[in-house]
């Protein structure tokens, strides 16, 4: 039995927790990385409700939970869970008990989307060519998130530097990950982009 | 008669070291003009390197293909456009030189020197403005005939099928502070914005920045350097050359086109500026005389620029019509580099230029006096327009000053756009920098919400003599070869306003779109009517201010494309792919008459991972289910599936579907591939706009499952091989009924009994990321059961024998349900529903079409889908939607849309066939040509 | 040419509009019926509005059998049209191709050329190799994003040159006694019980017992002058031209499922339009995305000249009915007239619609040409089905 | 490109939304004649000036919301949500 990322491994295969992943080595520079086998859970609650408590993190913004989960505020009253493959979020489980005065969903996206992180310090001027959103730090820093259109696919965008340096997570349907995947490819081929393989307990 | 080009009396050389130059002396680059060799100077334009080996004609005009040379020697030079290589229209007056380059001119058959063409100047007069329009009527059928001649005159470059696309690129950017143009204001305003603390993008359409700064004296040179050293060593300025803004759009979107980069052709910049600073400076206007088009006879600034930036000599001896500044420096600058400057004829002192005589070019002048004065160059300075277009696209009107006999912004500014320099006024160098300064200090403010405000200093326009024509006439428009006497005859025939004349004469129409030819076709217009220039008015400028590469345009190419999690597989067992909106699908595997007859016979598997499915939980699913359906919801139980239809408010099908009930409040939702963004946003906008109160979660999970159908008698054991925990037998697991276990492992899998095809199948859906395992061990398990995949063609031949409509094939844009044979479905006892009105009423109408099948007595017949059902008078009285030969019955079949009286069993119509036949066809009872009990699928 | 007069107390006929519809109806109400005391008035110059800013396409493959005998008729008087002016109209049949990336549009195709044919209009469809032979800079490999799998070939399908169909009609019916007012804006129209009984302007008053609404983008505004609502939405339609190249385009290319298209002009330019602006808006200022969006699909069909420029772009009004068909005829005031709601289609429908409308001025009855697209037929639920297949169509 | 103003998120370009025309209201259907359906179904103001309109952000927040909108200038002024949890927003 195994899973596979929408977007074709390249170089050297293995197997991480049942999926197929690229095990190419970090060089470091402009990369992009494919983590689409990272579990994503959706989380749909009030904005007032006590999931919203628990997640603790509004529109926009992106946190750490204790665990490591990474909490982004996607749109109203959603949120996007991101934890290593194979793991459930604890939080998916405190807030999934119910709340009688809201209705609260909790659902398991891992295999709806394609999760790329694209890092090094010109992932901006390469975003900034296929994504209209401002990405100086002045307006979305380090922990912002926001929704847009990336290459004409509606993404979810998570600026989470990684120990300093420049880097975005971009989440999307996974029918359209190859493309994306190539379209980045190609938008950072004047940065000389490389790509680099799986990496776990990143997010 | 052929005209002939004699060489110039003297070869016109490179000069020696200019202070200004912008070649490099020790880069020596080669290329061909019209297959000849030639030499230039890194840094070179075409036309300077050319001009510097004694070339002088660079294109002949459009109509009468007079030669042509250096009027403005910039980038809108109507006589400099050439073809290098294979690409049409090049600016060669702007264009730098590249070593290799093969340039060629675009008009002149079968030379430029000996042009046919040419000939058209003898009809003279008789091709003038208006004339297509008033010859050729009669008789009318030769007109396409004319057309082909004409069109040989056409002007332009070459383009090439064989062309390769290129490298095109775009980009987004978000400045405080976006600054058009780079000349001393415009360098300045850039300083002042970045220095109060803005990020600013400048944008110079030259290679460098500078402006008239450049073609200066020492002094303009050494507040160049100092103002450039000053740009390139701010942080805050991002400098953008050889580039051009192209437009300002609603909500400043600017967009900058840059040339020429290193590994892309042309680059887009898409700009959110806070603030825009329209600095784009002046242009010199030609002057209209006879013989004003003559090789030899150029602007002011456009002999400063040869001189000045390309050490190149025009002419030997010359004549200046000085009426401002800008010629007494060309003057200057003509005499300073040996050549002979005869005359400087000043306006303000009476001096008059009546006409420009020569063939071919330039041989002598005739001026007021009467004097004649031989020379081979003849320079102009008759004043400035101010290209106004980014300003008008911000929503201001031009208004002429007359003090200043041009026009000027009207004043009428957004608070997001600011002008500075040349187009705001005039000044010496300090004025235009601190206004330059000021603005830009101005715009940052603006743009980073501070309140504190600027002064601005005054920058008015000077006076300037009003002179726009000669007592002669002459050309008004190069490119277009529109004369004033055109306008002076198309005015008296009533195409009196701007707008008409410029239509009626093409005047200001061609490549430089106006830039040197609006001001003096109003003033031409105003003349021979009488008006001022002001009651005239000007056109409107429209973009983009250059133009702009369709490459640029387009960019990379992103048409973003999905694929299924099993496209690896499809790919590699030989599936011919067809492109389903954004998904590619396998049509077929080879032949997909043998699928059919598998599915019947044995099991298939098709990949339908495309369906639209929407997770919809909370209380309120069946409130929802129920509106958005025509049909009733309310008693669904946990475990069951049911088909619905949608409709939109207006009765007509939208969409179908399936939708199962996995738990008391999480439904499962299909919906068609085509319609599965249209129908999750319907059915947001009803939840979000309509009825907010309603509890419902709609998740989207279209990829998050892999969908495979698996349809045939041996469908259920081959499913039952790969699930341990859900009881297939007909018993438990019923038509219309769904389940959640796990196959081949594979827990969290949702299994329906439905079956598009009418089969006994399954319909599968696997998490995403496992549907090629999935897949894979389908095919494997099922092989001695002679499992195989089939594509999209032989689901649509099955469907077809089954008799199960397609929206949008089956219905279109004004099917209403009834008209779709729904009547079982729908149910008007439902409270209410989206377009239960229309459907009550088209319920108590009974009239329009009716979708029935068909079978065309010639049972190998299949009449192509489209064909027309026609009475015998021919009136149409509907069509056939769908067709095939079904191998399952060995028979053609239909679906057809017909008039609800010839809806009726046993009915027998016609329908005519592209070919022209007409065939008789009859109406079935059912939809369904092959088990219409559906007793295979209910299995 | 025309000449300018003063207004008149009243005329028999005023004429909201002076496009081709409003000066051709004029023509026709002089040159047929014999109604001569007719006034053109607009607020702008002849020709200025929708008539002189679209692409100038002209063709008669449509999907219902009422527009297909519409549309021809409006072909045929084409045909003839520069005669019958005594003005070259430059009407060039050069052939005209409906493009087809995918099965469905591909029996849209084939619908349309059955009803065509059915109707006698010359539409057939075509195949790849066939469109190769007609335009070869057409990319038809199969490898193409949206690969091309047919056409719709219809070989009357041409250009014209739009203003001058526009001043044929203004100065033939200036020679008939037919009166253009143009700067002369309509700021009223004047009803007494039900009936019309003239329109009021910035340069005073006319009275009038029959007045027409033949605007483009402005339909709705003046109607409701008169308190005539009507179905439309208005939306922006934009175009662009390239700078000229020698002639490599012979025949009309349309894409509906790329929004694009295009045609070359005798001087050599491109001219291109697409859909529609997304939203309604009364701006004519035009966008960049359109010229982008324009490009990139160009490009689809004819990769090989990304290097010829945009020289131009321009944007024109369209009122937008619910079923892309225009509204011609009686409103519930007597005597108030429109030929209003073309959408995209009006230029080249303007002599069919022109002469049917003076017809009915003239008869008082509506001639069958006409009928299906009445007013009424929305409130009555009679939708004319062009909708069918509603793609860009140009 | 025009920005629009969503409630949500904030300005951003036009292309990330589905545009839904004038905000009209829906008879009931059960007591509508053919004549009232038709009017809320293909009547529309279409002002030359200001109107409300709605808007869908399908490309960021996936929620409709109203704004205000100049069809002759493309000014908007802010937009408004609907049916938004808080109970201080008025839904419409």
């Amino acid at each position: 039995m195994v899973a596979r990322s929408p977007i074709r491994a390249r170089g050297p295969v293995g197997r991480e927790h049942g999926w197929e992943v690229s095990t190419t080595a970090r060089k470091g520079g402009l990369e992009l990385c494919d983590l689409t086998p990272y579990s994503k859970v959706l989380v749909r609650a009030g904005v007032l409700s006590k999931a919203a408590e628990v997640l603790g993190c509004a529109l926009g913004l992106a946190r750490r939970a204790p665990d490591g989960t990474l909490v982004a505020g996607t749109g109203p009253g959603e949120w996007l869970l991101v934890s290593g493959a194979g793991t459930w979020p604890a939080l998916a489980d405190e807030i999934g008990g119910g709340d009688p005065t809201a209705l609260t969903t909790v659902v398991d996206v891992t295999h709806g989307g394609f999760l790329i992180r694209l890092s090094g310090a010109d992932s901006r001027r390469v975003l900034e060519k296929i994504c209209a959103i401002d990405l100086s730090d002045g307006v979305t820093p380090d922990g912002a998130v926001f929704r847009s259109s990336v290459a004409r696919i509606v993404c979810d965008v998570i600026r989470d530097d990684d120990g300093g340096v420049r880097s975005y997570l971009l989440h999307g349907d996974r029918s359209a990950g190859q493309y994306l995947f190539d379209a980045v490819l190609d938008a950072g081929s004047e940065f000389s982009i490389g790509i680099s393989g799986y990496r776990e307990k990143e997010a | 008669m052929i005209s002939s080009r004699r060489r110039p009396t003297a070869m016109i050389s490179r000069l020696g070291r200019q202070e200004g130059e912008l070649i490099d002396r020790s880069r020596r680059l080669s290329f061909t003009f019209n297959g000849v060799e030639h030499r230039g100077f890194d840094g070179d334009t075409i036309v300077s390197a050319l001009m510097a080996e004694g070339e002088r004609i660079f294109s002949r005009s459009f109509k009468y293909h007079r030669p042509r040379s250096v009027l403005s020697a910039t980038f809108h030079d109507p006589g400099c456009i050439v073809q290098v290589g294979d690409e049409p229209n090049v600016r060669a007056a702007h264009r730098r030189l590249r070593d290799g380059m093969a340039v060629e001119a675009q008009t002149g058959w079968p030379s430029l020197r000996y042009d046919v063409g040419a000939a058209n100047q003898l009809v003279g007069r008789f091709i003038g403005a208006g004339f297509y329009y008033k010859t050729f009527i009669k008789p009318q059928r030769l007109w396409p005939t004319y057309e082909k001649v004409l069109q040989r005159f056409a002007a332009g470059g070459r383009v090439q099928a064989s062309s390769p696309h290129g490298t095109y690129d775009k980009r987004y950017a978000h400045p405080d502070v976006l600054v058009a143009g780079g000349g001393p204001a415009g360098m300045a305003a850039a300083l002042g914005a970045a220095d109060a603390g803005a990020n600013v993008i400048l944008v110079e359409e030259e290679y460098e920045l500078g402006g008239h700064l450049r073609f200066g004296g020492s002094e303009d040179l050494v507040a160049l350097r100092e103002l450039r050293d000053e740009v390139g060593a701010h942080a805050g300025i991002e400098v953008m050359t050889n580039s051009v803004v192209t437009g300002r759009y609603d909500d400043n979107w600017v967009a900058v086109l840059q040339r020429e980069l290193p590994q892309v052709a042309e680059r887009l910049v898409k700009a959110r500026a806070k603030t825009l600073v329209v600095a784009s400076g002046l242009i010199e206007r030609p002057y209209v005389f006879e013989g004003n088009d003559l090789p030899g006879v150029m602007l002011s600034t456009a002999a400063r620029r040869l001189v000045n930036l390309y050490a190149v000599k025009p002419g030997q001896q010359a004549v200046v019509f000085a009426a401002n500044e800008s010629g007494q420096a060309a003057a200057a600058d003509l005499d300073r580099v040996g050549v002979e400057v005869l005359k400087v004829v000043d306006p303000a002192s009476g001096g008059e230029l009546v006409r420009a005589l020569g063939r071919g070019q330039l041989e002598q002048v005739e001026l007021g006096d009467g004097s004649i004065v031989d020379c081979d160059l003849l320079v102009t300075a008759v004043g400035w327009t101010a290209p106004t277009l980014l300003v008008n696209m911000a929503g201001d009107r031009p208004r002429y000053d007359e003090r200043a006999a041009r026009f000027v912004p009207g004043g009428a500014l957004p608070d997001t756009v600011l002008a500075t320099g040349g187009i705001v006024g005039d000044g010496p160098l300090q004025a235009l920098v601190a206004h330059g300064r000021a603005t830009g200090t101005a715009a940052a403010h603006r743009a980073l919400g501070r309140a504190d405000s600027i002064d601005i200093p005054e920058l008015e326009p000077a006076p300037h003599p009003a002179l726009f024509r000669a007592r002669t006439h002459g050309i008004v428009d190069y490119s277009e070869d529109v004369y004033s006497k055109d306008l002076v005859a198309a005015a008296r025939e009533g195409y009196d306003s701007v707008e008409l004349l410029k239509r009626y004469t093409t005047a200001t129409m061609g490549p430089s779109q106006g830039k040197l030819e609006t001001i003096n076709t109003v003033a031409v217009l105003a003349e021979a009517t009488g008006r001022s220039i002001e009651e005239t008015g000007t056109t409107v400028w429209r973009p983009p201010y250059a133009p702009i590469s369709l490459g640029a345009l387009a960019g990379r190419i992103l048409e973003p494309v999905r694929y299924s999690p099993m496209q690896p597989w499809h790919d590699s067992h030989g599936a011919k792919p067809i492109v389903a909106g954004q998904w590619i699908r396998p049509e077929h595997y080879g032949d997909a008459a043998a699928e059919v007859r598998n599915v019947r016979e044995n099991v298939g598997i098709i990949d339908v991972s495309p369906l639209g499915k929407l997770d919809l939980r909370g209380p309120d699913v069946s409130k929802l289910l129920n509106f958005v359906y025509v049909n009733k919801w309310s008693k669904l139980d946990v475990g069951s599936v049911r088909y619905g239809v949608m409709c939109g408010e207006d009765g007509v099908v939208i969409d179908d579907g399936v939708t199962g009930r996995l738990a008391a409040d999480h439904y499962f939702m299909s919906t068609t591939s085509s319609g599965a963004q249209a129908v999750h946003e319907w059915v947001e906008n009803w939840l979000q706009t309509s009825f907010p109160s309603w509890q419902v979660h709609v998740t989207s999970m279209v990829s998050a499952y892999a969908s495979i159908n698996i349809a045939g008698p041996r469908s259920r054991e081959l499913l039952g091989r790969l699930v341990p925990d859900v009881d297939l037998s007909p018993e438990s697991f019923s038509y219309m009924q769904v389940r959640t276990g796990t196959i081949a492992g594979v827990p969290g899998c949702h299994m329906w009994r439905i079956g598009f095809t009418g089969e006994l199948s399954f319909e599968i859906h696997v998490p995403a990321g496992y549907g090629l395992y999935v897949w894979e061990r389908l095919m494997s398990d099922g092989k001695d059961l002679g499992v195989g995949p089939f594509g999209l063609e032989a689901q649509r031949v099955m469907r077809l024998e089954k008799g199960h409509f397609i929206v949008g094939q089956d219905t279109d844009g004004v099917t209403q349900a009834l008209s779709a044979g729904l009547d079982w479905l729908v149910k008007l006892d439902k409270e209410d529903f989206a377009g239960k009105p229309e459907l009550v009423w088209q319920h108590e109408r009974g009239d329009g079409m009716r979708l029935v099948g068909l079978q065309p007595s010639d049972t190998h017949l299949v009449p192509a889908e489209a064909s027309q059902i026609v009475s015998p008078s021919g009136a149409i009285e509907g069509r056939i939607t769908s067709s095939r030969f079904s191998p399952t019955i060995g028979r053609s079949i239909c679906l057809g849309l017909v008039s609800a009286r010839l809806a009726v069993a046993g009915t027998v119509v016609t329908v005519k066939l592209p070919d022209g036949r007409h065939v008789p066809a009859t109406v079935m009872e059912h939809h369904a040509h092959f088990d219409p009990e559906g007793s295979r699928l209910r299995g | 040419m025309w000449r300018n007069f003063e207004l008149e107390k009243s005329y028999d006929v005023v004429i909201i509009g002076a496009g081709v519809h409003g000066l051709a109806t004029a023509y026709y109400l002089a040159a047929n019926h014999g109604i001569s005391k007719v006034a053109v008035v607009d607020k702008g110059y002849v020709g200025g509005g929708g008539s002189g800013r679209n692409t100038a396409i002209l063709r008669s493959n449509y999907l219902t059998p009422e527009g297909v005998r519409f549309y021809d008729r409006s072909v045929q008087l084409y045909r003839t049209l520069a005669a019958d002016l005594n003005f070259n109209v430059m009407f060039a049949p050069r052939g005209h191709l409906t493009l087809a990336h995918n099965d469905s549009s591909l029996r849209t195709m084939r619908w349309r050329a059955e009803v065509n044919k059915l109707q006698g209009v010359d539409s057939e469809v075509i195949t790849p190799e066939e469109i190769k032979r007609l335009v070869p800079f057409m990319d038809v490999s199969d490898d193409t994003r949206y690969p091309i799998i047919g056409a719709l070939y219809h070989p009357p399908g041409g250009i014209i040159r739009h203003d001058a169909v526009n001043w044929g009609y203004a100065r033939a019916g200036d020679r008939l006694g037919v009166q253009i007012h143009q700067n002369t804006e309509v700021t009223g129209i004047r009803t007494e019980k039900g009936r019309v009984s003239g329109v009021s302007t910035n340069r005073g008053e006319i009275g009038a017992p029959i007045v027409l609404n033949c605007t483009a983008g402005w339909a709705s505004l003046v109607s409701a002058m008169a308190g005539v609502k009507l179905p439309i939405i208005t939306h922006p339609l934009q175009a662009a031209v390239t700078e000229p190249v020698k002639m490599f385009l012979d025949a009309v290319v349309v894409s509906g499922s790329l929004h694009v298209y295009v045609s070359q002009t005798d001087r050599g330019e491109l001219v291109f339009g697409a859909s529609t602006d997304p939203y309604a808006s009364y701006s004519m200022r035009g966008s960049l995305e359109f010229t982008e969006e324009l490009a990139s699909h160009v490009l689809e069909l004819m990769p090989s000249i990304a290097k010829m420029r945009v020289l131009r772009q321009w944007a024109g009004l369209c009122d937008i009915t619910p079923d892309f068909s225009p509204i011609m005829g009686i409103t519930e005031v007597e005597g108030f007239l429109v030929d209003v709601g073309w959408g995209t289609y009006g230029f080249k429908a303007g002599p069919a619609a022109a002469e049917a409308m003076a017809e009915l001025v003239a008869t008082g009855r509506t001639p069958q040409l006409i009928a299906a697209f009445d007013l009424a037929r929305f409130a009555e639920g009679r939708l004319a089905s062009e909708r069918g297949a509603a793609a860009v169509g140009h | 490109m025009i920005r629009i103003p969503c409630p949500n998120c904030g300005p951003r370009n036009s292309s990330e939304f589905s545009y839904f025309g004038e905000l009209g209201s829906r008879p009931a259907p059960d007591a509508v004649d053919p004549a009232h359906w038709r009017h809320y179904l293909y009547d529309k103001k279409n002002p030359a000036g200001w109107t409300t309109e709605k808007w869908y952000h399908a490309s960021g927040c996936r929620k409709f919301f109203a704004i205000e909108r100049n069809t002759l200038t493309n000014d908007v002024k802010s937009g408004r949500p609907f049916g938004v949890e808080s109970s201080s927003e008025e839904s419409s």
